[in-house]
């Protein structure tokens, strides 16, 4: 017999205000096999959860059910509850009130009708379920991380530091990220590189780090503690165990004119080439889809002055699998292209850049060592006009939200220009300002009030080219939306971050889920902001949303922690939603009858083939038997058995069935 | 029921079974469906069919229809309330025409075990209701062996009335019980007087294949034989042959709806399907076909002869008809009768 | 019953729930129609269908002493679909009842005797019956004796009443758990029931053997009776054959020319050898 | 059809991609009809087809089987094997002449809270128009005697 | 190629010159033109503000007659009725209802087979290589290609590679030889909407475009819409007493440069009728063999 | 036949096989199965049109099992459900002997790649009756769709010969014997039977060889043959798999493809 406790909540008045919760409950006490119903304001706080688990005892509950807000908020506040009460947690399910039904709905009786119909389903539901108890499996300490920016760079130390192995894949040749491609850093203006460039020297050397660079993830199979993570790393075309670094190949190299990706264009580089000076490891790689060699099988002049002889054009791509604990994700971002700007000439101005460029004009190792140049004919621009929220916070470009660093950088922008050309004038468009941080309205008030950069409060409508000059178009709404012209030398804008290149096909690969703009989505927005929803992937930086360093470096901490916390266990405890197929008493012993197509549906290879035999050892037959380390607890298998013998732990067929059947009785 | 004597012209019959259907009674009559014959409604006379061997289906869907409501309930206000169907039920006055003689020796039976011991309302209330028109054979197939079983194709037994051709679109009528005096004495008007004919010459001839109170004498001794499990190697295991058979009477009953409102019901089964026996446990206490092919053959044969003194085959011959692997019962009652020593 | 639908149950009230080991229960029925009350009679060895509503019907013996007439009681072990919804009923609930069915224990034939009551696991229920009923009737009886054998000490159902009749001097109890199913605690036999009834020895002498367990432990019972000089038609026991309907219709419980249902469950192991083996 | 008349139906949806998206409809405070309770399941992967009719059996108006978006799935391809399976049912279903627009199969992400509200008002106004679910329900009346 | 083609109010009236140098230079560029029975006014300049289904019907109703003279595709020289039959194309094949409102008003089945083409899309099939040969560099000019909005807007129904960067003019005009230019006037208004009630205000758009069109030294606006030339062409009085500035710039019909391109004779292609001298001209006189240019369009 | 009776003989004698499963002669005109042990009884065997149930269907059942390793005269339908029931790990090729008959010439096809040579060489072609029928219900409305197959099922009381007879329908517990929870009404009415029929049918989505069998089977005429066929149809046309044509096949309902495509799910 069961005897279930029913607890609707309140949720202050977020339930309260549109469901009927003491009819709820009252409704609920009549249903058979309920032997406890009661409302309360806030079923999550401390006294409601005591609630809960009084009523375990005093009514000797045999299962719960929460009615409150989605499962995936409190259902393992409640469980852990039950478990405090000695009732094995998986007796206890969540009717989803507030999010499926109050939020959703008017106040009224049709609104109350299916709460109560909500929690009924999951009375019925409840009543089926079975005790379940955790399954541990054991966890590989060795953690992945994806992207060798600074949020990767600061993940990978933090775990290293812990004592624990760590695994950076880089995608290009070197490590640093977009953080190695900036100037100064708001609001301290101190320099990037010169606050970076030592950490990227300290992965390279931490004997707990294996840095892949030039590499990227193929695929990555299995489940928390116990992934596998093919890496492929692309050929370099260089033995790195001979190059000494020398710079001599790409001396050599006849190619000079490819578009620098590390200079965004502004600078030239080689077929074989160092991204940067900086670059670690500080060893070329030869780009094949721009070397002669590759291209016409003749040239090879690096080969030939490479003192080393570590040019090696056969080298193949490789590819490594890894048993990997945890993944952290720190891919990072990119930034929309000028040419994704229609009414600012599609990138055809060759002085309209990007944020990223003026960064590389202003920076020191930059392709004008600095100097403020414009990149069509090297004269210093005497009056640039600096746009803030180029596409973002444009719903019309698709881009709603807001980019975040754009505010500041542009001040910075227009701060470290009016440093170099003083006698330039800087006008930043702007729709408003958001220098949310420490120090940082206080530096975006310096512009204005030291620098005396001009800000004027509006859109730029349009930008086109006259008599070697910008006009930059635009309204003035502090003006009452007087039109403004500005005849510019130079235009930046700071175009919205987005996502990564490949974002969404990694998220695949990785079966994490991503949001709409392909950024990865974080399990909670605000309690679980560094994990996703497959356990053991966790993410960092701008991979998740736009931020800027110091918010991706606490990220990345935030991430290593995690990391650390997982592998602090020999053995994981983890859910068991598991599948299992059934036994009956002999001569069947299963209904299962060897098919084995839940074997060829499992995503996670968790289905094996089991032999049942005599005492003797002879052969009656082989069933399916799930691995429960391996089992994620999707079902699919269940839904494809068609004996029924295979069933989910949790999801069972007499519950779900259960569930439709009390719904529409 | 010793009667004057009478015969009715084909197109008297036609109009007699007209005259049923239109005095508001069901009439259940022979129709083609597809390339098979079954006792459906008629609403027309002329779909019925009159030259046909035998139907696919037995006419005991209506005493023992293949799923019938015993009992409904509901829960009215938090209290349980039961209706039962053998008393609410108005049982329809319905006439059977055009069975053969097996078929309503098998009725009979079917009425007869039922009634048996503890009455079952269903079937008595359905048996009451009905009339039965026979019509006596005058050709067979090789799957007929009525006469083995004791009955014959003529046989008057459990028909209220019983037709035989007697060609030039005649038949003699007989008509048998009370049920059948009443039916034919509401439409008169279509017989006719007719001097005392014997039926015989126009009966199909059946030779007796086997003595079925041998075969029952023999399998006294049979349970352990042989002849089991090399007969039922080819045995699918399915119901086909109960579900034909006029006289099997096997069943389930079954609750479907919710704990609020439903229904009890009575489905067909057959002791053919190894799930019949099986307990819970695991344990079967027939967990071979041939042990389950053997309680089929027994039943009929040996164990209801014993009990309720009716034999459980009619000869019809449509389980040989439906098998899918050609179980042939009467080849292999024959072969009861050659191969287990008396 | 009223109605001329066999088919058509008593409602019947549960008055009392009773947990008796994992997964077994007992439930204690009142009518809750008081004619039905009044007619209704029964004698120690008949079963009746259970049924919950929406679920089905499921066979069990009333495991009651006729002697004790205003309610009935059934002990079932939760197995399949019915017993499954039958387990969720709790007290006050009303649930479908049939009956009562089948054959007897012929009682009055044993005034005088001994009696050796043999159970294993969720077996004892029928013999609850009869022993309720004999030890009402104590006098008209010679020496009672009962061994209860189960799997392990948490399988034993009815330990109050184990108890009890461990209690009383005019009744001799062994019980006993299956090696490995013991508590430290455990006062009983540990071993299967054939060999504790090996070592027991109990006298054939004007005995009759009232025998009820699973097949297996059945199988290895008779033989040992037979060794101690009990004659197949001094040996009684009930048989377990899959029904539905309880009136000798649906043809489930058919062996050879018998229906457990009409003619059973009670045989004695005489009657038992002239049946085939379909049991 | 009557004015008055309320669809029940019923939503079959995946807890990571369809629940957490209604979810999300519920945060953002979007409306939406009442009719329809959610039945949570891991993945549509999971979702047996007969549990759809059950559904009808017992008396849904309509149905929504929705879950993660192809390439989305938590699992990495439930949604996939779902989706063949609901291509074959489907269509099997039409054969057998019961009419499938009381079926509405939908990829709703995390994201799409919006089109949730959007995916059970419109369902609702199409059960609406096509009326109270009969013909699946006859079926259980028919055929009993 | 044959092709439907729905001339509109304007290619009949103020824009005459369009409608004769298209039909001019169509037999020279292998194109047939198959006037549409019956046509009704598209609604551009009204419909839409006072009955949103009439605005629809009256497109439709173009459409519905086109399918019935079975084109499969339907010129449309005006941007202005491209425009709205573009639209109403686009908003019936979204919307079963209106669709089924449209087609009992207009009582005439509508499926939406014909595609609805507007000149330059046209142009880019005709204007085929194999033609280029004949008139090598025979329009030397430099010239800025003046797109105005309805051609490029809204994206959603015309399709525009790059709405606020249009090329399809300028490389019909790189094919005949002349050197477009960029500059920033591209799409920029030019007042057509206002081009009565507002003269002040077309003059001063209207301005800006010739403005920024002479001082990157073009030497004709090239365009493909009626409003644009009449406003460009016609309101030079305007635009002077706004800016103060005298043009003369010529407004050029790509028709028209086309046909100079070709060789055919100014009166054929309507240059007369401009109110600004049209100072450009083809560079060849090509052999007349084509028989009377214009009769090919008359049903 | 002759050389059919001389194979079997030499592979009873020489021990090879213990059991022959073939056609023999049956009751009338028909033709039956028969399990042949002895090599004297090979002549019983029988091979002309008339031989056309599935005789795969004994391959699994444990009475036949019991008699030794099997040889079975198999039709082209036999042998592609021969290597379906080998996709599906009920057999192995190894385990049994395939006597395949064409022009009085008979071959043991012992392996995978045998079987599959031959299954791809002998297409199942649809006798024009049967043709006819999915013409005529491809060609109805959906309601003309749903009155023609209530009117046919109306006729079944779930004797499951179809199921008995179908060789891949080899659940040792059925679906619908299933009472926790019970996905299948038991009863045979209008909802029990829809339920059974459907499921029967998504349950040979991608596996019916088109035998025939259940369709033969039925004794109330019911053309279920067409639900199954029309199952692999849908799974064919939709993801261009069949059945019984390869022995490593992975089930079309178990596997997929990224590029599947459909229309209807929003």
């Amino acid at each position: 017999m069961s005897r279930i406790g029913v607890f609707i909540c309140h949720c202050g008045e977020n339930i309260s205000a549109t469901v009927d919760c003491e009819k709820v409950a009252k409704t609920l006490a009549s249903m058979p096999g309920v032997a406890h119903s009661v409302d309360y304001k806030y079923m999550c706080s401390d006294p409601g959860q005591s609630l809960i688990r009084s009523a375990i005892k005093e009514k000797k509950l045999t299962g719960v059910v929460v009615a409150a807000c989605s499962p995936r908020m409190h259902e393992p506040t409640f469980r852990k509850a039950c478990a405090e009460a000695r009732l094995n947690p998986f007796l206890c399910e969540m009717a989803n009130l507030r999010e499926h039904c109050s939020w959703v709905h008017a106040k009224g009786d049709a609104t109350t009708d299916k709460a109560i119909d909500l929690v009924s389903m999951l009375v019925e539901k409840v009543k089926r379920n079975k005790p379940l108890f955790p399954i541990k499996v054991p966890v590989t300490k060795t953690a992945l991380v994806i992207g060798g920016g600074i949020a990767g760079i600061q993940a990978a130390l933090d775990i290293a530091n812990a004592g624990q192995k760590v695994v950076l894949v880089e995608r290009e040749p070197s490590i640093g990220g977009h953080m190695s491609q900036l100037s100064e850093t708001f609001p301290t203006l101190d320099c990037s590189q010169c606050i970076l460039t030592p950490r990227m020297v300290e992965v390279a050397q931490n004997p707990n780090i294996t840095l892949y660079t030039y590499a990227e993830v193929e695929s990555l199979s299995g489940f928390i503690g116990n992934f596998t993570a093919r890496i492929r790393k692309k050929a370099k075309s260089v033995d790195e165990k001979l190059c000494t670094g020398c710079g001599e190949c790409a001396t050599a190299c006849p190619i000079k004119k490819i578009p620098s990706e590390f200079n965004t264009g502004l600078g030239m580089r080689g077929a074989i080439y160092v991204p940067f000076p900086q670059a670690v490891p500080n060893k070329p790689v030869i780009d094949r889809s721009r070397c002669t060699y590759f291209k016409s099988g003749k040239c090879k002049f690096c080969a030939s002055k490479c003192p080393a002889q570590a040019i090696r054009f056969d080298q193949q791509d490789e590819i490594i699998e890894i048993p990997i604990g945890s993944v952290v994700v720190t891919t990072g971002f990119n930034i929309k292209e000028t040419s994704f700007f229609p009414e600012y000439g599609y990138g055809k101005y060759k002085d309209v850049v990007t944020g990223l460029q003026f960064e590389r004009l202003l920076s020191a190792s930059g392709p004008t060592l600095g100097e403020v140049k414009r990149p069509s004919d090297g004269t210093v621009p005497k009056k640039i006009v600096f746009v803030a929220c180029t596409g973002s916070r444009d719903p019309a470009k698709g881009i709603e939200y807001c980019s975040k660093i754009c505010c500041m950088y542009t001040a910075k922008h227009a701060m470290l220009y009016k440093h170099k050309v003083h006698d330039g004038d800087a006008y930043v468009f702007y729709m408003d300002i958001r220098a949310a941080g420490k120090g940082y309205d206080e530096f975006f008030r310096r512009a204005i009030e030291e620098d005396h950069v001009n800000y004027i409060r509006g859109r730029i409508s349009r930008i086109y080219e006259r008599n070697g000059k910008l006009i930059v178009r635009g309204a003035d709404t502090l003006l009452g939306a007087q039109q403004v012209e500005i005849e510019a030398d130079m235009v930046v804008l700071a175009t919205a971050a987005v996502a990564n290149d490949g974002a969404e096909s990694l998220a695949q690969k990785l079966h994490v889920s991503y949001d709409a703009h392909h950024f990865f989505a974080e399990a909670h927005p605000k309690l679980r902001p560094v994990e996703t929803n497959t356990a053991g992937i966790f993410l960092a930086g701008a991979c998740q949303s736009p931020k800027d360093i110091p918010e991706t470096v606490s990220q990345a901490s935030a991430a290593a922690s995690k990391v650390i916390g997982l592998f602090s266990n020999a053995e994981l405890t983890r859910e068991p939603i598991i599948a299992v197929v059934n036994r009956t008493a002999p001569p069947l012993f299963s209904t299962c009858v060897g098919c084995f197509m839940c074997q060829s549906a499992c995503p996670y290879h968790a289905i094996e083939q089991e032999e049942i035999k005599t005492r003797e050892g002879k052969l009656i037959k082989m069933v399916a038997k799930v691995n429960p380390g391996l089992c994620q607890g999707c079902g699919t298998c269940v839904a494809f058995c068609r004996s029924k013998s295979i069933d989910l732990q949790g999801y069972s067929n007499e519950q779900v069935y259960a569930e439709v059947m009390e719904l529409l009785s | 029921m010793s009667m004057q004597q009478r015969v009715i012209q084909h197109e008297n019959l036609l109009k007699f079974l007209g005259e049923i259907i239109s005095s508001g009674k069901q009439l259940y009559a022979p129709q083609k469906k597809a390339e098979k014959t079954y006792f459906l409604p008629a609403s027309d006379v002329h779909s019925i069919v009159f030259d046909y061997i035998q139907t696919a289906e037995s006419p005991k869907e209506l005493l023992f229809p293949k799923t019938e409501r015993m009992l409904s309930y509901e829960q009215v206000d938090g209290k349980l309330k039961m209706i039962d169907h053998a008393e609410g039920e108005i049982f329809p006055e319905r006439v059977l025409f055009g069975s053969h003689p097996c078929d309503a020796v098998a009725l009979k039976t079917l009425t007869d075990f039922f009634r048996h011991d503890v009455p079952d309302a269903f079937t008595q209330k359905r048996q009451d209701s009905l009339t039965v028109i026979s019509v006596s054979c005058i050709k067979a197939d090789d799957n007929c062996f009525c006469t083995s079983v004791g009955t014959s194709p003529g046989d008057t037994e459990g028909s209220d009335i019983l037709l035989t051709p007697i060609g030039n679109a005649k038949y003699y009528v007989e008509v048998m019980t009370e049920k059948g005096q009443s039916l034919f004495a509401a439409h008169e008007k279509y017989f006719e007087n007719s001097d005392i004919i014997s039926k015989d010459k126009y009966l199909t001839k059946m030779s007796e294949v086997f003595s079925s109170s041998e075969v029952t004498a023999r399998l006294s001794k049979a349970f352990d034989h042989p002849i089991w499990s090399d007969a039922s190697l080819r045995c699918l295991g399915c119901g086909a042959c109960a579900y034909v058979c006029p006289v099997c009477s096997c069943f389930d009953i079954q609750d479907e709806g919710t704990d609020k409102k439903g229904d009890r019901l009575r489905c067909w089964d057959s002791c053919g399907f190894s799930l019949f026996t099986l307990h819970t446990s695991g344990h079967n206490p027939r967990k071979n076909q041939s042990d389950r092919w053997r309680q089929r053959v027994m039943h009929k044969f040996s164990y209801m002869p014993e009990r309720y003194e009716l034999l459980g085959c009619v000869g019809c011959g449509r389980c040989s008809r439906a098998c899918p692997a050609d179980m042939n019962i009467k080849e292999q009652l024959k072969e009861i009768t050659e191969k287990i020593e008396g | 019953m009223s109605s001329s639908n066999i088919y058509k149950p008593y409602l019947m009230q549960i008055e009392k729930v009773i947990d008796e080991a994992p997964g077994v229960k007992t439930f204690r029925l009142r009518f809750t129609n008081d004619a039905d009350k009044e007619q209704f009679n029964f004698t120690t060895g008949q079963f009746g269908e259970y049924s919950v509503f929406g679920e089905g019907e499921s066979t069990f013996c009333i495991a009651s002493s006729p002697t004790r007439k205003d309610y009935i009681e059934c002990t079932f072990r939760q197995a399949g679909r019915v017993t499954s919804a039958l387990a969720q009923k709790e007290e006050g609930d009303v649930i479908g009842f049939r009956g009562p069915y089948g054959n007897i224990f012929p009682l009055e034939e044993w005034y005088g005797k001994n009696l050796l009551f043999i159970a294993g696991g969720i077996a004892l229920p029928p013999l609850r019956s009869v022993i309720w009923n004999v030890l009402d009737l104590r006098d008209k009886f010679n020496d009672v004796t009962i061994l209860y054998g189960a799997r392990s000490v948490a399988d034993l159902v009815y330990k109050q009443e184990l108890d009890e009749w461990g209690k009383r001097s005019d009744v001799k109890l062994v019980t006993t758990v299956d090696p490995g199913g013991e508590t430290p605690d455990w006062k009983g036999k540990v071993g299967f029931v054939p060999s504790v009834l090996d070592w027991m020895e109990p006298s054939s002498e004007n005995t009759i053997a009232i025998v009820c367990g699973p097949p297996v432990m059945i199988k290895f019972t008779f033989p040992e009776l037979l060794k101690l000089g009990f004659t197949p038609d001094t040996i009684f026991t009930t048989l377990e054959n899959r029904m539905k309907c309880g009136v000798g219709k649906c043809g489930r419980c058919n062996v050879g020319k018998v229906y457990v249902c009409k003619d059973g469950p009670v045989f004695t192991y005489k009657q038992l050898q002239e049946l085939p083996a379909e049991y | 059809m009557e004015n008055n008349f309320e669809p029940k139906i019923v939503a079959f949806v995946c807890n990571w991609c369809t629940y957490a998206g209604a979810d999300l409809t519920g945060t953002s405070r979007i409306k939406y009809a009442t009719n329809v309770r959610i039945i949570r399941f891991p993945c549509t992967g999971r979702i047996d087809y007969n549990l759809l009719l059950k559904a009808f059996a017992q008396g849904a108006d309509g149905v929504i089987v929705s879950g993660c978006h192809p390439n989305d799935c938590h699992y990495t391809s439930g949604n996939f094997h779902a989706r063949r399976r609901w291509i074959v049912f489907k269509q099997m279903m039409e054969y057998m002449g019961i009419d499938m627009r009381r079926v509405k199969f939908s990829w709703v992400s995390a994201a799409e809270g919006a089109k949730w509200a959007d995916i059970v008002n419109t369902t609702v106004n199409e059960i609406r128009e096509l009326g109270p679910s009969q013909e699946y329900l006859e079926m259980s009346r028919q055929g009993v005697a | 190629m044959k092709i439907g083609l729905y001339p509109g109010c304007s290619l009949e009236g103020s824009s005459r010159e369009y409608a004769e140098s298209l039909r001019a230079i169509a037999p020279h560029l292998g194109l047939e033109l198959e006037e549409i029975e019956g046509w009704n006014c598209c609604g551009a300049s009204s419909a839409h503000q006072l009955d949103h289904t009439l605005s629809l019907a009256l497109p439709a109703r173009i459409l519905a007659q086109a399918e019935k003279q079975k084109f499969p595709e339907l010129l449309v020289p005006c941007a202005a009725c491209y425009n709205r039959l573009a639209s109403t194309k686009k908003d019936l094949a979204n919307d079963a209802s209106t669709r089924d409102k449209v087609t009992d008003l207009i009582n005439m089945p509508y499926t939406g087979v014909t595609s609805v083409q507007n000149i330059l899309e046209v142009l880019n099939l005709v204007l085929t290589p194999d033609v280029q040969k004949k008139i090598p560099a025979a329009f030397p000019h430099k010239v800025v290609c003046y797109y105005g909005c309805l051609l490029v807007r809204p994206a959603s129904v015309v399709h525009a590679e790059k709405m606020e960067d249009p090329m399809q003019m300028d490389d019909l005009m790189k094919r005949i030889g002349a050197t477009p230019l960029d500059w920033g006037m591209k799409t920029e208004c030019c007042g057509a909407s206002l081009s009565i009630t507002r003269t002040d205000i077309v003059g001063k758009l209207c301005g800006n475009i010739l403005e920024d069109a002479t001082m990157r030294g073009a030497e004709a606006i090239i365009v493909a819409c009626p409003m644009c030339h009449s406003n460009l062409d016609m309101r030079r009085k305007e635009i002077e007493r706004v800016t103060g500035k005298k043009f003369s710039i010529p407004i050029v019909y790509i028709t028209q440069a086309i046909g100079m391109a070709l060789g055919l004779d100014a009166k054929s292609l309507g240059l007369h009728r401009h109110f600004v001298e049209v100072s450009v001209h083809g560079k060849n006189k090509v052999q007349q063999n084509v028989s009377s240019p214009s009769m090919a369009a008359v049903s | 036949m002759q050389a059919l009776h001389q194979k079997a003989k030499e592979l009873l004698e020489s021990g090879k096989v213990q059991v022959i499963i073939g056609y023999g002669d049956g009751s009338g005109d028909r033709v039956r199965p028969v399990f042949i042990s002895k090599a004297e009884s090979a002549s019983d065997l029988i091979w002309d049109d008339r031989c056309r149930q599935n005789l795969a269907v004994y391959l699994n059942k444990p009475e036949i099992k019991k008699l030794g390793v099997p040889a079975i005269v198999a039709t082209p339908v036999v042998v592609k459900t021969i290597i379906q029931l080998i996709s599906e790990n009920q057999l192995k090729s190894s385990n049994i002997v395939v006597l395949v008959v064409d022009n009085d010439v008979v071959s043991e096809l012992t392996d995978n790649a045998s079987l599959e040579a031959y299954s791809a060489g002998h297409p199942v072609v649809f006798p024009p009756f049967v043709v006819k029928e999915i013409k005529d219900i491809a060609e109805m409305s959906i309601q003309q769709r749903n009155k023609y197959w209530q009117d046919e099922l109306s006729r079944c009381f779930k004797c499951y010969a179809c199921r008995a007879a179908c060789p891949l329908c080899y659940c040792e517990r059925c679906l619908t014997d299933n009472n926790q929870p019970q996905w299948v009404c038991v009863a045979s009415h209008a909802q029990g039977n829809f339920e059974w029929h459907i499921n029967r049918a998504m349950h040979l989505a991608g596996r019916c060889v088109e035998c025939g069998s259940c369709t033969i089977a039925c004794p109330v005429g019911i053309p279920i043959g067409l639900l199954t066929i029309e199952a692999s149809r849908i799974v064919k046309q939709e993801f261009g798999q069949e059945p019984g044509l390869h022995c490593d096949a992975d089930s079309a309902m178990s596997s997929f493809k990224v590029e599947d495509t459909e229309t209807f799910i929003k």
